[in-house]
């Protein structure tokens, strides 16, 4: 909880580009407000996200987002000829709706793929990708996604 | 009929939109900004919430009813511009606690006292719309 | 225009904002086109997309950085109206469905 | 930009005016929408257009310097953008009323308490 | 040099954004042309907003609300995406040339709810037919 | 005297606002609606008062100065129109008391009654044209709810059109601002009228000024734009329609008046006769629907138009006394029309009805009622010595002295028709026996008749007869009223008090 | 004490009702009390007014507007004021017994007492608009009392044709009166008179008197406007002997006489009134005959006289106006006897048919006598009253210009009168006992004492001829002539010619009576058709009024939302295009210098997209193409210095959307549309409309502003408003009104929103 309240003031003092005490303060304060109005909406595993790593990763992420747009770019620009579109279940590993959400947004950032949905015993991830010959294949790329995620995440 | 992904983004994304009004309203005397907005946008945050969870679970969130928060904004609004009034200063003139300031740091004013009524007020109704028209 | 600007970015900058605008283009048409409505709502939200880069351009272009609120409006929001829109769209069949069933 | 505006607000205006001449309800609620626009777009450009300058006074001084927008349409048009959000948002639950109770989007359905 | 590395962001931006649209304009299907804004308009976005990062460089407050804008859309857009894909499943748009569609039947029609996934029995297999929640008639 | 200025807003609103934190308690909410009625008719004595003594009253909003801030003025003429709605609130505040259902009273009757009231005054008093914009949509918005609240589906379909042409004219009078602003860079209308003689090109003026006239001729009801009207006033609870007869066509009126007697006063010979030849229209077109109908309040609505008529009459032919006939009709109507919507909600209430083929029987079993009916009717359709004869009679001198013989003949044959139909009336509701019919087969019969109780019947009697004295003592005392309106008319005729009174010796 | 005497009546008639309740069955003679007392006021002042004085007063009413309270009693308002008292009193008396025990007994007074208080101010009115104010007085109470047996429809209909025609006649009166008062420069008569050659004079004389006229004709049932007058003897009789006989239709009458000084002396007052007045005295005396009803030919009779008077009048000589103020009063004597003493009949025999009531006179001995020398003096037998009438009025005839059409007509007529009044007022009561369905028995006191004075009265008058002359009927005279005018009320002048006529009628009108039969018969078998002309005339006219009303209606309010919507813009149009157009000097320069490619690309995607938002066929499609027309606006607010604006845009625009879509989801598809040529006619509208705005806003934007109000609030936004973001302050401090009543607005649609979906009023419980 501190932590986050933390986190808030952080963001609140960059948000508002001045990064002294007095204003630290403010941020925290109102972030203490804040995570009191939505002390529901916050469910204790939130907070065992460890914010740093994510955005490690995050950033890792973008680059092989900039590298597999150009497939994309060709896609998009001649879209008949390459394009073998597919809806494939994908059995998930992670567990926590955080985890789940995480990996859910990756997989759309990620060029080809795109999730759908998540079953709702949360075992399964449905996907769309644009470009399966081999649907094992494509899990497995996944599966990948996955592993490395959880790696940062846990 | 629940979406997970959006559930749970919501749940951070809804504190980053109640900062963000807070932030947008604070500045708004000074740089784009006010109370409307920042009304409109904490707004959304509960009307996030509403289409990720449901109405029950937004309203348990809210400190201040919709109801109330209209009438409080309101009555803070015609407040802050009554005081004059009572000083024997027509209507919404405003008055500052440190007016001879320099350079907009007058502190706090009645003006400021009004744009949080509109601050009040604009929530409050987006908030009474969207649950009324969601619990429908 | 503001002289902190150099040249070279007001040319870059207006060159940007007439591809965007292009882009704009391109989004409407198939906002008004559909065929279905789930099309209609992404280029809808592309629009939005759309119009932040667009800000983020005329930020520049003008060198006001109050814009980028704007931006983080229609960031913050736009969002909102894609997840409302879908979401009733969801509830639309719901309830169609419920009422047959 | 002030003639393109002209002839923005012109199409705006027809679009908004056809569309409350038909017979669909709910078209009559998208086309006060679109006269809303016509009508905010008008005040903008009436009050004089200046590029990429808003009239914020900066940091430290007094007043602005330079070229400003005008400031009093702004507040003008916010005014107006925000009661007429109200307006919209009550007639378009009054429109989902009606055609509950009525059972159908056709205004001209709509008539039997003027006879 | 920072004007000519702006200049390059903000031109790799547009060029993404318009890669986007013209995907939603050009590519066969719904899903299609969602993969392809989702990537193009994130990156463009996450391009034109780093050009106005590097512009204001030497602000603090326009940078980190420049990097915000760009940590909001990605973190918001997949979850529109999937909340659109979600919802065109139920209006049942079609599918350009998808062969392999191991979604299908999977959500329950009434309740919303989704199943993992079992291989579709033939009855199953039967779309979810909502002609009628489709809007061109 | 800055205070008693803006008290008829602060004190509906506050009324309003302090009933909705009593959102759940009803009692708490009808208590404070009488209290806030009741101080608001003493605010407009006091205002009136003071402008009578003192000239106009101006307050600076924000002690901005004009033409910068928002200015709020008090001449004759709208101290007059406050103190008349100050008037007709408490009347149906009172008369709400008893005639509301409980239902319509917990979802929010009285504060949307007063926040309607702020409105209307606020109209009246502001001297800002952007603010006006905002004040008629206050009114607006809040007459929207209380047009449909309880959601029956004739009140559905009487809205939509209420709201549609309403909201039309909104936007008109929004365009019209806008344009006026670009003309000249001002609101304020003192501030306007001292510009607009010197623009290049006075067409465009006269161009704006028409948009207005269609924007405040919507809602006041003239011909052709009053359609809302007939379609929308018989649909809500009667005390809705009462207060909605009495005071909104009438701050499209006022409004009408004030710019075209402030500012648009370049080409009168347009303008002006173009205002007297619809005036004539809607008269008889009004009255031509209200021969047509056959249901007490439709009958009532259709004279509403008939009647402003009359009241832009005066401004058409544009003399000090011509506009004092103007003013005079204006109090008079409000007063007359709201009274006798009251008195059909009580007839409704006795014979479960509106509609006059099932109405009847009222000279006997409420004799009360029937003279009380008297009264405002034949004040409407301008029988001496009451307050419409007078009224009346002002406009027609006005009109033969200005030799608008047409004008004045048409006046004169609406006058018959009008009387034509409160007989009707009185023929169909008083003194034909009540029909009985097999109960059941009645369709117009949604509601059964019942006998009132003594409180209750006090509660329906006490604003009728409040009304019905105010109309006799306008008859009787014409002499005060009349050198009011004509005060107030010569200040509308000589805007230059005005200008003055805003803007300073400027 | 004049004013006393008129508002005192009103003062007793509020009282009335409550008198009923407490004093029961002798109420008529106490509230007779009131004119009785007020008669014998004015008797004894009748010395002092024949002495030539006047008394008059004025109170100040509404002096601005000339309305002022001016009461002036003079020789004709003398005579006038005195009949309606007396017979005022007679009446009073008599209703307490004829409508005994009515349980609207207390409003009948009530209505009767307002009556002759109006008709006493009437007649005393010096001042032409308050002269007008009791004439609409009285037309009201007439209309209540013709109304009295309100549930019965005949009595509703004819009530509401006294009011119709003689209210018609009564605005007539008043635009009269008005442009008397403006041509005279005064509103008293007794100024006007010293005016008259003014007015004669003036080019508005012809519509001043037409106007006048007009109105007179309508009350005293003239030609054409004669046919409410029978409708009317729906009312009571004693209305009818009071109202519809005695006075009130007199007040036509009145009127002529009493403006005969302002307006009379000319040709087209001489031949107007002539001509209407004879042709109203045949057409009333011969269709008297006509008829069996009692009351019918005594109404029609009347009529007859009101013609003969208004013709006497318009003669204007010396004789007529003796002669026309003679045989007023012995007119509102033997009438009102009659009219009386027919609803005695009528009260004890249960009938009023003529045909039928036969020997009356052993059971009723009292109302026959006065019936009978009413009778006698109708006829113009001496030494009754009529006698004296009927001389003077063929005196009057015989020395006017055209005196053989004046005098054949009023010979003919008179010969008709006398059948009437021995039809109506000798052979009930003599001839064979009749059979009637209840025993028929003398009435009360109250019910014979009436009559009977009356008819006693007029035979008195006959013998005290000059007393009468010389008290009443000269001062009246002189009044009406402006000029010292002696009535001598002599019965016998000797063998004259007049004399001769007069012998002539009593005999030809007895042999008419002789053979009435037949004419009777014609009269009852013609009766219904020949009565209705111009009766008929009127129930066109309110049949093709409402019709008219009906049509008008089904046009203007058709229930079409779109064709108000099209009238709108089609009155915006014409009412905002021709000024801009026909003035000269509207420049709408249109320029494109400067523009940017991107803002003109943004222009043409706002109008593409409300060109989608137009043609899109679901709800749900038309709100994207909304929000797009949107989002491309809030993005021309960035490009041109308004971030407040574009955010609130925005910001507004999604909420709109998210709305549209809460509220259409549940909604159903569109399902109409309209045929291609209304689709062509409202684009061809609305595109015009649509060119006008932008043309006024080209126009406009040509015209520079004057940027010193926004100057002001950019210096003084920091120094006096403590804000940088100009925009704001000026909506928290410069103008923050607007924003109180902008947050209203909101905060009213929420309480809206919510009300109109949480408020399902329970089928039970019913709005009041
Ligand atoms: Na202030
Ligand atoms: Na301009």
């Amino acid at each position: 909880m501190l932590l986050v309240n933390l986190l808030l003031a952080l963001v609140w003092a960059t948000l508002t580009g001045n990064m002294s005490v007095k204003n630290l303060g403010l941020g925290f304060l109102l972030g203490y407000v804040v995570l009191f109005i939505s002390r529901n909406a916050l469910g204790t595993r939130l907070y065992s996200i460890r914010v740093y790593r994510a955005v490690a990763f995050l950033f890792f992420f973008m680059w092989e987002l900039l590298v597999a747009n150009l497939r994309v770019a060709l896609d998009v620009i001649s879209p008949g000829t390459r394009l073998r579109p597919a809806l494939l279940a994908i059995p998930l590993d992670a567990t926590t709706n955080a985890e789940i959400t995480t990996l859910a947004n990756l997989i759309t950032l990620t060029p080809g793929t795109m999730t759908l949905d998540v079953s709702t015993d949360k075992r399964v991830l449905y996907i769309h990708d644009m470009h399966v010959r081999d649907p094992d294949g494509a899990r497995r790329h996944i599966k990948l996604l996955e592993r490395k995620l959880l790696e940062v995440l846990r | 009929m629940k979406s997970l992904i959006l559930s749970t983004a919501a749940r951070l994304l809804m504190p980053l939109m109640l900062l963000f009004s807070i932030f947008v309203f604070t500045r708004g005397h000074n740089a784009p900004g006010g109370g409307f907005i920042g009304g409109l946008v904490a707004a959304s945050a509960v009307s996030l919430y509403v289409v990720a969870y449901n109405v029950a679970a937004a309203r348990r969130l809210l400190i201040m009813q919709p109801h109330t928060a209209i009438a409080v904004g309101l009555l803070i609004a015609a407040g802050s511009g009554i005081l004059a009034l009572l000083r024997g200063k027509p209507l919404m003139t405003g008055l500052w606690l440190n007016p001879n300031a320099a350079g907009g740091s007058a502190g706090i004013g009645t003006p400021l006292l009004f744009d949080i009524g509109v601050f009040l007020v604009v929530f409050g109704v987006t908030v009474l719309i969207v649950f009324t028209l969601a619990e429908d | 225009m503001n002289e902190a600007v150099g040249s070279l970015t007001i040319v870059v900058g207006k060159a940007v904002m007439i591809i965007l605008g292009l882009a704009m283009f391109l989004a409407v048409v198939r906002l008004l086109r559909g065929p279905n409505l789930p099309d209609r709502v992404v280029a809808l939200d592309l629009i939005s997309i759309l119009a932040i880069g667009i800000i983020g351009a005329y930020t520049i272009l003008a060198n006001e950085p109050v814009y980028l609120d704007a931006a983080i409006i229609v960031a913050l929001l736009s969002f909102l109206a894609t997840v409302g829109f879908a979401h009733f769209l969801e509830i639309m069949t719901f309830r169609k469905r419920a009422k047959h069933d | 930009m002030e003639s393109t505006l002209a002839f923005v607000i012109g199409g705006l205006y027809a679009a908004g005016l056809y569309l409350m001449m038909r017979r669909s309800i709910i078209k009559l609620i998208i086309g006060l929408v679109l006269l809303g626009h016509a009508a905010n777009l008008l005040i903008f450009t009436l009050g004089q257009l200046t590029r990429g300058a808003p009239p914020l006074v900066p940091p430290g001084t007094t007043a602005p310097t330079g070229d400003f927008a005008n400031p009093l349409p702004q507040a003008l048009i916010l005014t107006a953008i925000v009661i007429g959000f109200g307006v919209q948002a009550f007639a378009l639950v009054l429109v989902q009323r009606a055609v509950q109770s009525v059972g159908t989007d056709d205004l001209d359905q709509m008539k039997s308490t003027d006879r | 040099m920072t004007e000519v590395l702006v200049a390059i962001f903000l031109v790799i931006g547009a060029l993404f954004m318009l890669l986007g649209a013209v995907g939603v304009a050009r590519m066969p299907d719904l899903f299609t042309r969602m993969q392809a804004t989702s990537k193009a308009s994130t990156l463009g976005i996450a391009a034109i907003l780093g050009a106005v990062a590097l512009h204001f460089g030497d602000s603090l407050a326009v940078t980190s609300r420049a990097f915000a804008v760009i940590a909001f859309v990605f973190l918001t857009t997949p979850v529109a995406t999937q909340m659109i894909a979600r919802a065109a499943h139920f209006i049942n748009v079609p599918l350009w040339n998808t062969k392999i569609n191991e979604l299908a039947g999977q959500y329950d029609p009434v309740t919303h709810e989704l199943h993992s996934f079992k291989p579709p029995t033939p009855t199953e297999a039967t779309p979810t037919n909502m002609a009628s929640v489709r809007e061109e008639k | 005297m800055e205070r008693l200025l803006v008290l008829p807003i602060l004190i509906p609103f506050l009324t309003a606002v302090t009933s909705l934190l009593a959102w759940r308690w009803r009692w708490l909410q009808r208590v404070l609606g009488l209290i806030g009625a009741v101080a608001l008719l003493l605010a407009s004595m006091g205002l009136l008062e003071s402008v009578r003594l003192y000239g106009i009253q101006v307050v600076q909003m924000g002690s901005w100065p004009a033409p910068f801030g928002i200015t709020f003025v008090a001449d004759l003429f709208g101290a007059m129109m406050v103190l008349v709605a100050g008037i007709i609130g408490l009347a149906v505040t009172v008369y709400s008391l008893v005639s509301m259902d409980a239902q319509r009273e917990s979802f929010g009757y009285y504060p949307l009654l007063n926040l309607l009231l702020m409105g209307v005054c606020g109209a009246f008093l502001t001297g800002d044209i952007f603010n006006l914009y905002v004040w008629f949509e206050v009114m607006l918005i809040a007459s929207f709810v209380l047009l449909v609240l309880g959601g029956e589906r004739a009140q559905m379909e009487g809205g939509i059109k209420y709201v549609t042409l309403n909201l039309l004219s909104s936007a008109l009078f929004l365009a019209a601002v806008g344009i006026l602003y670009g003309l000249t860079g001002s609101l304020n209308m003192a501030d306007l009228a001292r510009r607009l003689p010197g623009l290049p090109s006075q067409g465009l003026v006269t161009a704006s000024a028409m948009l207005f006239f269609v924007a405040f001729g919507i809602k006041s009801a003239v011909f052709p734009l009053f359609f809302w009207l007939p379609a929308s006033y018989h649909t809500p609870p009667v005390a809705v329609s009462a207060i909605f007869s009495g005071l909104l066509t009438k701050v499209g009126v006022y409004a009408m008046i004030r710019v075209f007697t402030l500012m648009f006063v370049q080409d009168v010979g347009y303008t002006h006769s173009l205002i007297l030849v619809i005036s004539g229209i809607t008269m008889l077109v009004g009255v031509l629907g209200a021969v047509a109908q056959n249901e007490f309040r439709r009958i009532l609505s259709f004279h509403i138009i008939s009647q402003i008529g009359y009241m832009t009459m005066g401004l058409g032919l544009f003399t000090p006394l011509a506009l004092a006939g103007s003013i005079f009709y204006i109090v008079h109507h409000i007063i007359v029309k709201t009274n006798l919507f009251l008195v059909s909600g009580v007839a409704r209430r006795v014979c479960g009805t509106y509609e006059l083929k099932h109405l009847g029987g009222l000279y006997r079993s409420e004799p009360a009622l029937a003279v009380l009916f008297l009264i405002p009717a034949f004040s409407l359709a301008g029988v001496p010595p009451l307050s419409g004869f007078f009224a009346k009679l002002i406009l027609l001198k006005a009109g033969l002295e200005t030799k608008q013989y047409a004008i004045v003949a048409v006046a004169l044959v609406v006058g018959l028709l009008t009387l034509f139909s409160m007989a009707k009336i009185w023929n169909e509701a008083f003194w034909k026996a009540q029909p009985h019919g097999e109960p059941g087969a009645d369709k117009e019969l949604v509601h059964e008749p019942e006998n009132l109780s003594p409180l209750n019947k006090g509660l329906y009697f006490a604003p009728i007869l409040w009304l019905a004295a105010i109309t006799v003592a306008i008859g009787l005392r014409a002499e005060l009223f009349f050198d009011l309106a004509s005060q107030a008319g010569q200040q509308l005729a000589n805007p230059d008090i005005y200008i003055r009174a805003v803007l300073g010796g400027r | 004490m004049l004013v006393v005497a008129v508002l005192s009546g009103f003062a007793l008639a509020i009282a009335a009702p409550w008198l009923v309740r407490l004093t029961r069955g002798v109420t008529g003679w106490i509230l007779a009390l009131l004119p009785f007392t007020l008669a014998l006021y004015f008797s004894s002042v009748v010395p002092q007014i024949a002495a030539g004085e006047t008394i008059g007063v004025s109170y100040p009413w509404v002096p601005s507007l000339g309305v002022n309270l001016s009461l002036l009693l003079d020789g004709l308002s003398l005579l006038f004021v005195l009949l309606i008292t007396g017979i005022g009193s007679v009446v009073l008396v008599f209703s307490g017994g004829y409508l005994r025990g009515h349980p609207q007994l207390g409003s009948f007074y009530a209505y009767i007492l307002m009556f002759m208080a109006s008709m006493l101010g009437l007649v005393l009115a010096d001042d032409v608009l308050t002269m007008f104010v009791f004439w609409e007085l009285t037309s009201i109470s007439s209309y209540l009392l013709i109304g009295f047996k309100h549930q019965e429809q005949a009595s509703r209909t004819a009530a509401l044709q006294a009011l119709l025609v003689t209210s018609m006649g009564g605005l007539s009166l008043l635009a009269g009166a008005l442009l008397l008062t403006q041509v005279g420069g005064a509103g008293r008569i007794s100024e006007l008179v010293h005016r008259a050659a003014a007015v004669h004079a003036d080019p508005l004389y012809l519509p001043i008197l037409l106007l006048i006229v007009g109105g007179a004709f309508t009350k005293s049932a003239q030609f054409p406007f004669q046919f409410w007058l029978p409708s009317a003897m729906q009312a009571p009789t004693p209305v009818s002997a009071y109202l519809h006989s005695a006075t009130m239709v007199k007040a036509g009458v009145y009127l002529l006489a009493r403006l005969s000084p302002v307006l009379g002396g000319t040709d087209t007052w001489f031949y107007l009134l002539g001509t209407v007045g004879a042709i109203t005295m045949l057409m009333g005396a011969y269709l008297s005959l006509r008829h069996t009803d009692l009351k019918l030919i005594l109404a029609y009779s009347t009529v007859s006289v009101l013609g003969l008077l208004t013709m006497l009048l318009g003669l204007g000589t010396d004789e007529a106006i003796r002669a026309a103020v003679t045989y007023l009063l012995a007119h509102a004597l033997y009438k009102g006897a009659l009219f009386l003493a027919a609803g005695t009949v009528d009260h004890e025999a249960g009938t009023r048919d003529v045909s039928m009531l036969r020997g009356l006179r052993r059971a009723m001995p009292l109302t026959a006598a006065a019936a009978g020398i009413a009778a006698l003096s109708m006829a113009g037998l001496p030494p009754f009253a009529g006698f004296l009438g009927k001389e003077l009025l063929y005196e009057a005839a015989l020395h006017t210009e055209f005196r053989t059409i004046w005098t054949g007509a009023a010979v003919l007529a008179s010969v008709f009168l006398v059948a009437a009044a021995l039809i109506a007022g000798v052979r009930p009561f003599f001839g064979r006992v009749m059979e009637a369905k209840q025993k028929v028995h003398e009435g009360p006191v109250s019910l014979w004492i009436g009559p009977l004075l009356l008819a006693i009265l007029g035979a008195t008058v006959g013998l005290l001829g000059g007393v009468a002359g010389q008290n009443l009927l000269s001062p009246a005279a002189s009044a009406i002539g402006n000029r010292p005018l002696q009535v001598e009320g002599a019965l016998f002048h000797g063998f004259t010619f007049t004399l001769g006529l007069s012998a002539l009628t009593l005999v030809a009108g007895v042999a008419l009576f002789a053979k009435g039969r037949a004419v009777t018969w014609l009269g009852h078998l013609t009766s219904s058709l020949e009565q209705f002309g111009p009766q008929r005339g009127y129930f066109k006219l309110i049949d093709g009024l409402n019709s008219l009303a009906r049509r008008q209606t089904l046009i203007f309010q058709s229930g079409y939302l779109r064709f108000y919507v099209l009238a709108t813009m089609a009155a915006t149009l014409g009412l905002v295009a021709y000024p801009l157009f026909a003035s000269v000097g509207v420049r709408w320069p249109v320029s494109f210098a400067g523009l940017r490619l991107y803002e003109l690309g943004l222009a043409v995607l706002i109008l593409v997209a409300a060109f989608g938002a137009v043609q899109a066929r679901s709800m749900l499609a038309s709100v994207t193409a909304l929000g797009a027309v949107g989002f491309s606006v809030a993005l021309v607010f960035v490009l041109f210095g308004a971030p407040d604006v574009a955010m609130t845009q925005f910001s507004v625009e999604t909420l709109i959307v998210i709305l549209f879509v809460l509220v259409v989801h549940r909604l159903p598809h569109y399902s109409v549309s309209s045929s291609r040529a209304v689709k062509i006619r409202d684009a061809v509208l609305c595109t015009s409309l649509g060119a006008l705005m932008t043309i006024l806003v080209l126009a406009a934007a040509a015209v520079p502003l004057d940027p010193v109000v926004s100057r002001y609030y950019a210096s003084n936004s920091v120094p006096g408003g403590h804000g940088h973001n100009i925009v704001n302050v000026i909506l928290v401090d410069f103008r923050a009104l607007d924003t109180l009543g902008e947050i209203t607005v909101l905060a009213v649609a929420a309480v809206g929103v919510y009300a109109l979906l949480r408020l399902r009023l329970s089928a039970k419980e019913e709005p009041e």
